[in-house]
């Protein structure tokens, strides 16, 4: 009854998480970045599964195409699961790449730091094909548990301890509401998989105990996706957190929270949009507002990243929020948006962090003020760093324009009613005050002066490490392809669109 | 290729052949008239671009194309003396849309050859001749010597462009290359900003008489679908309705244009200023030629000014604003130190003659004066330049008895002044005379009206000749009043002076009632509908010829009375002290006396001072009010609409976001547990949301 | 049905017999001035819920709860309890907020709004007797819900390696 | 025995956790009072089980899960805990307030 | 040359400066000369290819979309990459790559600070490429892109080569510098226009059927009436921001002033000739002729605001102290006149439009070239300390004064047409226009020709004519180089050529432009 085929990225995975623990414990501490290569190698390896379950019909050895429901449907490898676990595995991935310079350059416990982020990319790839409550749940968990430990790496630094345990009170708290609101659906319905409740949802949307079910139940992801009013830990927790640590939260746990709505909205919630349609539209609109003004005013790069993360994730839920009017049709452009935006906020703000952790490295510090004049002395950062952040203002023709152009279009699916044009209206204009802060980094780094403390020469002698190096370049290259070619990556939100209805 | 066929291959000529058409050799010079305007604009560029490097500096160049214009012109003259012709050439340069039931509306370069053109073509040619061989030796040594030829040919090039032109897109551009050119030209020695802003005064003033010509063009265009004065004049001789409804507007607004041009009351103040320029440019632009366009666009659209319903509203306004030109002007060249600017104030008024003329309906007669006083008053102006040349000082006061060491400038300047003041057998008494005798006969019936405009215009005839005989006795008779020794200008510049004496004598006699009719017959070639009444006489109207030479006479004598006397007291019988009269008084007549105190003084004197206050007060006044007001308005507009305003509202929301944004901020105290009740809270609310309003 | 009716049924009385500690553990875990009080009463308020496990016949789910908590959990919070030194006098100040009035309004809101929901969702649903034997929930969870355990081993093993780094003391 | 009896006493532990974390200082009480918002999870899940006869195990084994999951959890709390006492000597939360705004 | 005529041409004459672009990346930065000729090479290449279309484009057939291609490009969202070009695009894409080559010609040695013409160059490159692709894009998303791709590259060369003197806008606390200052307002302003833009784009592909975001099949579906009643409003209100942003029109011009002025020579020269003329263009080719019945009713307001913007411009432009912010505002003015002719939504009004953004583009553009080069020599713009130009550099001040004369419409140059015909136009506006307010527009704008002589000859008086100061007198003032003449002469010759023979831009406009109106107004 295993299907192997289907299991095998999670094994795989599995496997590499003891490879590495075991090989923690023998290689000395000037060669731990073995564990992070062997961390990588797994990842990679993980991904070469999805391909061949991807390309399934044309291959000889594979014995079934299509979605490989398994467990009574409580677990399900689609096509929307194969990219999300392809995201995550390169999320995962990079991540690991943005780590190696910054580990090694101060007293970490680097073996179980790839451990842990491994463990985590782990349970974002469960989640990616959970169908029901409990794996749900649980993936959740494994996704968040290594993370907290992660955000409180930098055991010396009182702000990391700090960051840690924010992150995790609220966490836990968010969870405690997430498992209380599953408990009511489950009362409710009688089904832990989304295809019973789905099935035994309808006509519940006026049920008090069930909407107070769903509506814990977003709040569990409403943390995990910091949306406000639930993202008080993310800023702190970033700014506090190791930078790529930061980059992980921002992108793959973030992500992971995304697919959970999505898969749980769509699929678990399908019958009753009315409930989560408007409930998320009011989180959509507070999250971009908010995140975007509060940026406006933040000197610590790392924290702005931190209120435009909070943005992203209003703009990435704008097109759930009509889901409630929508019909199948605007109801898989919703989907597609979504997943599609996800795709390319994760390569743009993984190269942002990577921008930022080399530039700190270069000025030294991660204050928007040190940074003046970067371009003086690093022109490359500054460049990518120019890229990255104009890419998530959403200016052509870098990637980024094509992920709000998704998120407009979407909005207008299924013609445009006074609520779809408001919120429009108010992304519009938030898209606008957002880039007024990016523009502000990118003027800082090229148009100011640099001070007279810079560490030009240092930073002049000192190369960007090889890792970061690559990682860099490899989302570069995607955010600048990307913006002349988009269809490269919306190829995959459109693969995975079909699941908007249902399986 | 089609690139190149589409934009270059647009020779479909269409020629428009009206009455009679040249064959054989006259028709050969008349298809390639077009090369009477083309010459001198391309050899403006010539002297531009390798002016400096020839032997004369360029002028060879300038004075080529003018004698190739002055030939060219002459010989069309004579053909068309011969046997009239009529021709016109279009050539379709852009079609800029369509008109609903009218067609493609066509931008056109077109030429016309007819009797109106060719005698422009000869004055500008002719008289251009003589000032630019004059002005060789004139601007000798200037700076800018080249650079002052190139404009210069570029203004004939662009008269020459307006007075070819077939159509009024043409017309515009003529209109305006000369405006240009006389900026240029008055501006020329912009070192000294009082020339600058001259030169500015009179490119805006004619810029905002432009305005009419603009809207007359466009209404006119518009409603008829073609510029071509041929279909506009066609379509009122087919009492076209939908061109008779805006008729009076397209006449206002062309006359406006007009007035702007031909310096007519209130917009003649910049014609004084332009004095500035050098004393050539004065000469072939602001007495000969340029300001003559106003009258020739007049002449151009007279059947349309002449026709039952359309423009026939606005004569009323051409004649008494000519007519009060006439006089009012006239009046001014009597207080005038600088002589330039007594004969500035003269071409007003010569102008106001014509305009008044067009307005009578005095087509023939208003023309005639227009080219006679070319000759004239293009003569006054050189020879005026001479003595100045001699004298380096522009004013009278400086000057006197030059009459013995310029002989030749004495004798052609009198000779001008004589034909201006319109002394048979010169020019200007044909010409004059024709326009009082069609003023008097008012062919358009304006009755009162016209017979105030005959009143003054007789007065203005006295007027005229009062203030050439101060003008002639100031300069030439009585001591010489400035230092230095005057000595007589080279023959480059005194030889054109007598080429235009000559001219000025004899040019009247092409129109002589009853003798000599031929100008008259070019001219009436190209109107559709002849007047009914009067154009030109049979036989000289004696009555009003006589009152015309008495009133000259007169004025001569009065000037003489006043100012002939060669003695060192001249200036004060300037200010026309009384004492010096009082023997004369005493011993003769009495009502001499009565006479002076009665009418020479107050006219001469307060009445004139007070005109030429208001113009200097009022109507500069009122220029310059308009200018202060934009530019207050504009500080205004700037200063406050503009940089605190609109930038304000802008900058205030941005300031308005920050803040938000730092207040924002303060929600994340940083307490963890004030986090978790956010998380709580928000739960809560947002359930409570749904079971209120869900 | 009424309370007089509801009362009358004698395991509600049993019901009530256990739950009432339970809640005032609960109440003590959040009230108590001493820290060491509060981890020891939070042990009868989950004795009690395995109790009621044991009522609803979830016996495999009781004997764990016991087992894990009571044996593990909170010997883990009074070793913790004893590492940080949390202050085991008879001082609120030091342990509580001053602002206990907006927590209590939230909480009771929380409350309010669960109560309501609830209450008109199952006004007086019975539950069935019925005791669930420990090997048919082992089939399930190694069947259908193999999954999940495997990942929740791989959670436990994360928090351990982490939870070690995190907490020993570094060499200096 | 119904059901909703249970729900109101898992209401009322979640309430007071919910209260505790609010109002506790020290950290190791907070991560108490959260153990009691678990508890009621739990309450709730069996209840619901044995509601609905034919999902008794899943609620059972849903249960079960989150037992195990909180107990991970408080593990990782407390290691957090200890760090922070480490550095600040201090496991009061309300005094962790480096990064704000 | 087939290859050539389906697409390539076009392609070719697009994306040759952004293969430049990358090119010129390449190259290591010490290699100055070397990092000049290649990007002047590919700047030629794309004006040869440009040259090429025009050549073989078919004036006959002006108003069909010619030499293009459409082919798949963003399926996803049925956004295909759909170009070609009819009479109204050939000639702004030809000056956009010519003033590229001369922005670039120019540069060769006048490099303002910092130096750095690497990366100089590579922003002119990028601006060509958006420039070019916005007049070719037959397609909304394919247009939105090239229309943004112009923001960057501009807001860094304002920003980093900008005039570093300080100011203190108008509600500032504190000074800031002008070229910070100029360049993120004009990044915010334009990109606030364009999201509205952008959400107008999709609410048409939306109402669609089937949805598409293909111009022509837009335009069909408007004239089918399928956009019509408030929807079309409200799009038409989303894409009037967009555009009337770039134009600008009044009020939303503010920017202009302070980024023209901020810029270096280069920029403001790109930014006035090109970047200005995107928003009139999407006016005419999208707004019109896929939302005529809005177009009828937003025409007065249209009509209203340029007309306000022709006397308010140059008002604004008597009070400048600044020779660089006078030429600024004068463009409000002047697209002020296009606006008008657009708003007459007639042929000729149209017709008058295109060839006033050409005009415009030449003349500003050269009339920006020569303030930077007289700041290149006097280091001040200040009117007030200028002076004597024309005596102390000949050349130039003898081509400024052309290009003034040029610049207030005087016939038998560039700049008459396109006033004297929007004026022409607005006589009689599409029928069911206000005739009185548009004949009331006609003549405000004729007298808004005199104000515009009038601060043009009073700019030319204080700057060009009378002694030159003091201070100049003794330094030692180059007059005007090769390179700048290189680059001015074009443009000296395209403003006579357009004016005597305007037939070089209407002969590919007519047929176009009066198709258009037809189609979409039965006009």
């Amino acid at each position: 009854m295993f299907d192997y085929h289907a299991l095998a990225p999670e094994i795989i995975i599995g496997v590499t998480l003891i490879v590495a623990l075991m090989l923690d414990l023998f290689v000395p501490e000037h060669r731990k970045y073995l564990v992070g290569a062997v961390g990588l190698v797994g990842l990679v390896a993980a991904a070469f599964p999805l391909l061949t379950m991807a390309a399934c019909d044309k291959l000889s050895f594979c014995t079934e195409a299509g979605a490989r429901v398994m467990f009574d449907g409580s677990y399900v490898i689609d096509d929307f699961a194969l990219v999300l676990k392809g995201l995550f595995i390169l999320a995962g991935a990079i991540s690991l790449l943005l780590s190696v310079s910054y580990v090694e350059s101060d007293r970490y416990y680097q073996g179980e730091y790839y451990f842990l982020i491994v463990a985590s990319v782990a349970g974002a790839v469960v989640m990616a094909s959970a169908r029901d409550l409990i794996t749900l749940f649980i993936g959740l968990e494994l996704v968040s548990g290594p993370a907290f430990l992660l955000a409180g790496w930098r055991k010396g630094d009182v702000r990391s301890n700090e960051a840690a345990l924010k992150f995790f009170l609220i966490g836990v708290l968010s969870a405690a509401l997430l498992l209380f609101g599953m408990s009511l659906v489950f009362g409710m319905t009688g089904e832990v998989t989304f295809e019973g409740i789905r099935a035994a949802s309808a006509g519940l949307s006026r049920e008090p105990a069930f909407i107070l079910g769903v509506v814990f139940v977003l709040v569990g992801f409403g943390f995990k996706i910091s949306a406000v009013p639930f993202h008080f830990w993310a800023p702190d927790t970033y700014q506090g957190a190791p930078t790529p640590v930061a980059a992980y939260l921002s992108v793959g746990s973030k992500a992971a929270g995304f697919v959970g709505l999505l898969t749980i909205c769509y699929l678990a919630f399908g019958e009753v949009r009315d409930i989560w349609g408007p409930a998320l539209w009011v989180l959509a609109a507070l999250s971009m507002t908010l995140g975007n003004l509060t940026a406006l005013r933040q000197t610590n790069i790392v924290r702005l990243l931190g209120y435009s993360s909070i943005a992203h994730a209003g703009f990435i839920l704008v097109p759930f929020a009509m889901a409630a009017q929508f019909d199948d049709v605007a109801l898989e452009e919703a989907f597609f948006a979504s997943v599609t935006y996800l795709i390319i906020y994760a390569f743009m703000n993984l190269g942002a962090f990577g921008a930022v952790i080399a530039g700190s490295e270069k000025a030294g510090s991660g204050e928007l003020d040190d940074w003046a004049g970067l371009s003086r002395y690093a022109p490359g950062v500054s460049v990518l760093a120019a890229v990255f952040f104009f890419s998530l203002a959403g200016v052509p023709p870098l990637a980024g324009w094509f992920a709000k152009l998704v998120m407009f279009r979407a909005v207008f699916a299924d013609g445009a009613d006074p609520w779809a044009v408001s919120l429009a209206v108010i992304a519009a204009v938030n898209a606008v005050i957002a880039l007024y802060y990016y523009a502000r980094v990118v003027k800082t780094v090229f148009m100011d002066a640099p001070p007279a403390t810079a560490p030009i020469e240092e930073a002049v002698a000192r190369p960007v490490a090889a890792p970061l190096a690559l990682a860099l370049g490899l989302t570069a290259l995607v955010v600048v392809v990307a913006g002349f070619f988009p269809q490269i990556l919306a190829f995959f939100g459109d693969a995975a669109r079909a699941l908007a209805l249902g399986p | 290729m089609q690139a190149l066929n589409t934009v270059l291959a647009y020779a479909e000529e269409a020629a428009h052949h009206l009455e009679t058409d040249p064959g054989g050799f006259v028709g050969v010079m008349v298809d390639w008239a077009w090369l009477i305007p083309v010459v001198p604009l391309v050899l403006m560029f010539a002297i531009v671009f390798f002016g400096k490097r020839l032997p004369l500096k360029g002028w060879e160049l300038a004075e080529g194309s003018m004698a190739f214009v002055a030939i060219y012109g002459v010989a069309l003259l004579i053909a068309n003396w011969i046997e009239p012709f009529t021709v016109e050439h279009h050539v379709e340069i852009a079609r800029i849309g369509v008109l609903p039931g009218l067609g493609d509306l066509v931008i056109e370069w077109g030429w016309v050859v007819d009797g109106l053109s060719i005698m422009m073509y000869t004055v500008v040619g002719v008289v251009g001749f003589f000032v630019f061989t004059y002005a060789k030796g004139y601007m000798e040594g200037d700076v800018r010597f080249t650079f002052f030829f190139a404009s210069f040919t570029l203004f004939a090039g662009g008269m020459l462009v307006l007075v070819s032109s077939a159509n009024m897109m043409q017309l515009i551009v003529g209109w305006e290359l000369v405006g240009v050119a006389s900026y240029l030209l008055i501006g020329h020695w912009w070192e000294d900003h009082a020339n600058n802003a001259a030169a500015i005064k009179a490119f805006i003033t004619n810029k905002i008489a432009d305005v009419g010509l603009f809207v007359g063009v466009i209404i006119a265009g518009i409603t008829v679908g073609s510029f071509r004065f041929t279909d506009v004049l066609d379509a009122v001789e087919a009492g076209d309705s939908a061109l008779a409804r805006v008729g009076f507007w397209v006449g206002l607004a062309m006359f406006v244009g007009a007035m702007g041009k031909s310096a007519q009351m209130p917009f003649h103040v910049w014609l004084p200023d332009a004095m500035a320029g050098p004393t050539p440019v004065s000469s072939l632009m602001h007495a000969a030629t340029m300001v003559t366009a106003g009258v020739y666009l007049l002449g151009r659209m007279f059947p349309f000014y002449q026709a039952e319903g359309f423009g026939d509203d606005v004569k009323l306004w051409i004649i008494l604003i000519g007519g009060f030109t006439l006089f009012f002007t006239g009046l001014l060249a009597l207080v005038q130190d600088d002589i330039k600017k007594v004969l500035a104030y003269s071409t007003l008024s010569q102008l106001g003659y014509m305009t008044a003329a067009m307005g009578a309906g005095a087509y023939t007669a208003g023309l005639f004066h227009l080219f006679t006083h070319a000759f004239f008053k293009g003569l006054l102006f050189l020879a005026a330049g001479s003595v100045i040349h001699g004298v380096h000082s522009n004013n009278m006061s400086d000057m006197g008895g030059l009459r013995k060491s310029m002989p030749t400038t004495y004798w052609t300047f009198l000779i001008g002044s004589l034909a201006l003041a319109g002394v048979f057998p010169l020019a200007g008494f044909w010409s004059k005379d024709e326009i009082l005798a069609s003023v008097k006969a008012d062919a358009f019936g304006l009755g009162s009206a016209a017979d105030l405009v005959l009143v003054l215009a007789i007065l203005g005839a006295f007027v005229t000749a009062f203030y050439m005989a101060r003008t002639v006795y100031l300069t030439f008779f009585g001591e010489y009043k400035g230092e230095g020794h005057p000595h007589e200008s080279p023959r480059v510049m005194t030889y054109p002076l007598i080429g235009l004496a000559v001219l000025s004598a004899v040019a009247g006699w092409v129109l002589i009632p009853g003798v000599s009719e031929g100008f008259t017959h070019w001219l009436e070639a190209r109107l559709h509908n002849p007047l009914d009444g009067p154009l030109h006489f049979e036989s000289i109207d004696w009555a009003v010829a006589g009152i015309g030479t008495l009133m000259a006479l007169l004025g001569i004598a009065a000037g003489t009375r006043l100012w002939y006397r060669d003695a060192p007291t001249q200036l004060e019988r300037d200010r026309f002290r009384i004492p010096v009269l009082y023997p004369l008084l005493e011993h003769k007549y009495y009502f001499d006396d009565v006479y002076m105190n009665g009418i020479v003084k107050p006219t001469a004197g307060p009445i004139a001072r007070a005109t030429n206050w208001s113009n200097n007060v009022i109507i500069d006044g009122v220029v310059n009010f308009f200018g202060a007001t934009a530019r207050f308005l504009s500080r205004y507009v700037y200063g406050w609409a503009d940089q605190r305003g609109i930038d304000l509202a802008i900058n205030a929301a941005a300031a308005a976001a920050g803040e938000t944004g730092s207040v924002v901020r303060r929600v994340q105290t940083g307490k963890v547990q004030q986090y978790a009740g956010a998380l709580f809270v928000g739960a809560i609310l947002l359930v409570i949301g749904f079971l209120i309003f869900g | 049905m009424s309370f007089g009716d509801w009362i009358t049924q004698s395991e509600n009385i049993v019901f009530l017999v256990i739950a009432l500690p339970m809640v005032a553990g609960a109440v003590m875990v959040v009230t108590s001035r001493n820290v060491v009080h509060a981890a020891l009463t939070l042990i009868l308020t989950l004795a009690g819920s395995a109790a009621l496990f044991l009522m609803l016949g979830a016996e495999f789910v009781a004997w764990t709860l016991v087992l894990v908590y009571i044996g593990a959990v909170i010997v883990l919070f009074l070793f913790g309890i004893m590492i940080t030194r949390a202050p085991i006098g008879r001082d609120a100040v030091r342990l509580d907020h001053r602002r206990r009035w907006p927590a209590a309004l939230v909480a009771a809101s929380v409350f309010a709004v669960i109560v309501t929901a609830t209450s008109l969702a199952f006004p007086d649903t019975e539950i069935a007797e019925g005791v669930v034997r420990t090997d048919s929930i082992g089939e399930v969870l190694f069947n259908r819900f193999v999954i999940p355990f495997e990942v929740v081993s791989l959670v436990l093993l994360a928090a351990l390696v982490g939870g070690i780094v995190l907490a020993r003391k570094d060499p200096e | 025995m119904i059901v909703n009896q249970f729900l109101v006493l898992a209401a009322l532990l979640f309430s007071l956790g919910i209260y505790g974390v609010l109002v506790r200082r020290n950290a190791v009480l907070v991560l108490l009072s959260v153990e009691l918002m678990l508890t009621a999870v739990n309450i709730n899940l069996v209840a619901f089980g044995s509601m609905l006869q034919e999902s008794v195990l899943t609620g059972q084994i849903f249960a079960l899960f989150v037992i195990t999951v909180a107990a991970a959890e408080v593990g990782i709390g407390l290691a957090i805990v200890v760090l922070i006492f480490r550095n600040r000597s201090s496991s009061n939360i309300d005094e962790l307030d480096l990064m704000k705004w | 040359m087939s290859w050539f005529e389906t697409g390539w041409g076009l392609s070719l004459t697009v994306f040759l400066p952004l293969v430049g672009a990358f090119v010129v990346m390449a190259i290591p930065k010490a290699r100055e000369r070397l990092v000049k000729s290649t990007a002047l090479a590919f700047a030629l290449a794309s004006f040869g290819t440009s040259v090429a279309v025009t050549v073989l484009f078919d004036f006959g057939g002006a108003e069909k979309f010619q030499m293009g291609t459409d082919l798949t490009w963003i399926p996803a969202i049925g956004s295909r990459f759909h170009v070609g070009i009819d009479g109204i695009s050939l000639p702004l894409l030809v000056l956009s790559t010519l003033i590229t080559v001369l922005s670039i010609v120019y540069s060769w040695n006048h490099w303002p600070e910092p130096h750095n013409p690497k990366a100089f160059l590579v922003l002119i490159l990028l601006l060509a490429t958006g420039m070019a692709g916005t007049f070719v894009a037959l397609d909304l998303i394919l247009f939105f892109i090239f229309f943004e791709l112009v923001l960057l590259p501009m807001y860094f060369m304002i920003g980093i080569w900008g005039d570093r003197t300080m100011i203190r806008p108008p509600g500032f606390k504190r000074e800031v510098e002008t070229r910070l200052y100029a360049a993120i307002k004009f990044f915010l302003f334009t990109l606030f226009g364009s999201a509205f833009m952008l959400l107008g784009f999709l609410a048409l592909y939306f109402k669609a059927d089937p949805h598409t975001f293909d111009m022509i099949a837009l335009a069909e579906a408007g004239r089918a009436g399928v956009f019509a009643g408030a929807f079309g409003g409200w799009v038409f209100a989303a894409l009037f921001l967009g555009f009337a942003v770039k134009v600008p029109m009044w009020p939303l011009h503010t920017w202009l002033p302070d980024a023209h002025t901020a810029a270096p020579t280069v920029g403001s020269v790109l930014l006035a000739a090109i970047l200005l003329k995107l928003g009139s263009y999407g006016f005419i080719r999208i707004s019109l002729p896929i939302l005529p019945e809005q177009a009828q009713d937003w025409a007065p307001v249209i009509a209203i605001l340029a007309v306000v913007a022709i006397i308010y411009g140059s008002l604004a432009c008597l009070a400048q102290t600044d020779m660089k912010r006078l030429i600024a505002f004068s463009s409000v003015g002047h697209m002020g006149f296009v606006m008008l002719g657009i708003a007459t939504l007639t042929d000729i009004g149209i017709n008058a439009a295109v060839i006033g953004m050409v005009a415009h583009g030449v003349i500003t553009g050269l009339l920006f070239f020569l303030a930077g080069s007289m700041q290149h020599r006097y280091h001040t713009r200040e009117i007030a300390r200028l002076g004597g130009n024309q005596k102390l550099l000949p050349i130039l001040g003898g081509i400024l004064a052309f290009t003034v004369m040029a610049s207030l419409g005087l016939p038998g140059l560039a700049g008459f047409w396109g006033e004297f015909m929007a004026l022409l136009g607005s006589f009689n506006p599409l029928e069911g226009l206000s005739l009185g307010l548009f004949r009331t527009a006609m003549v405000i704008g004729a007298i808004g020709t005199v104000l515009t002589a009038g601060y043009l000859l009073w700019m030319l008086q204080r700057v060009n004519l009378g002694e030159p100061p003091d201070e100049w007198t003794g330094k030692d003032l180059h007059d005007a180089d090769g390179f700048e003449l290189a680059a001015w002469s074009p443009l000296v010759l395209a403003i006579l050529a357009i004016g005597v023979f305007p037939r070089i831009v209407f002969g590919a406009t007519d047929d176009a432009v009066v198709n258009l109106v037809k189609s979409a107004f039965g006009g």
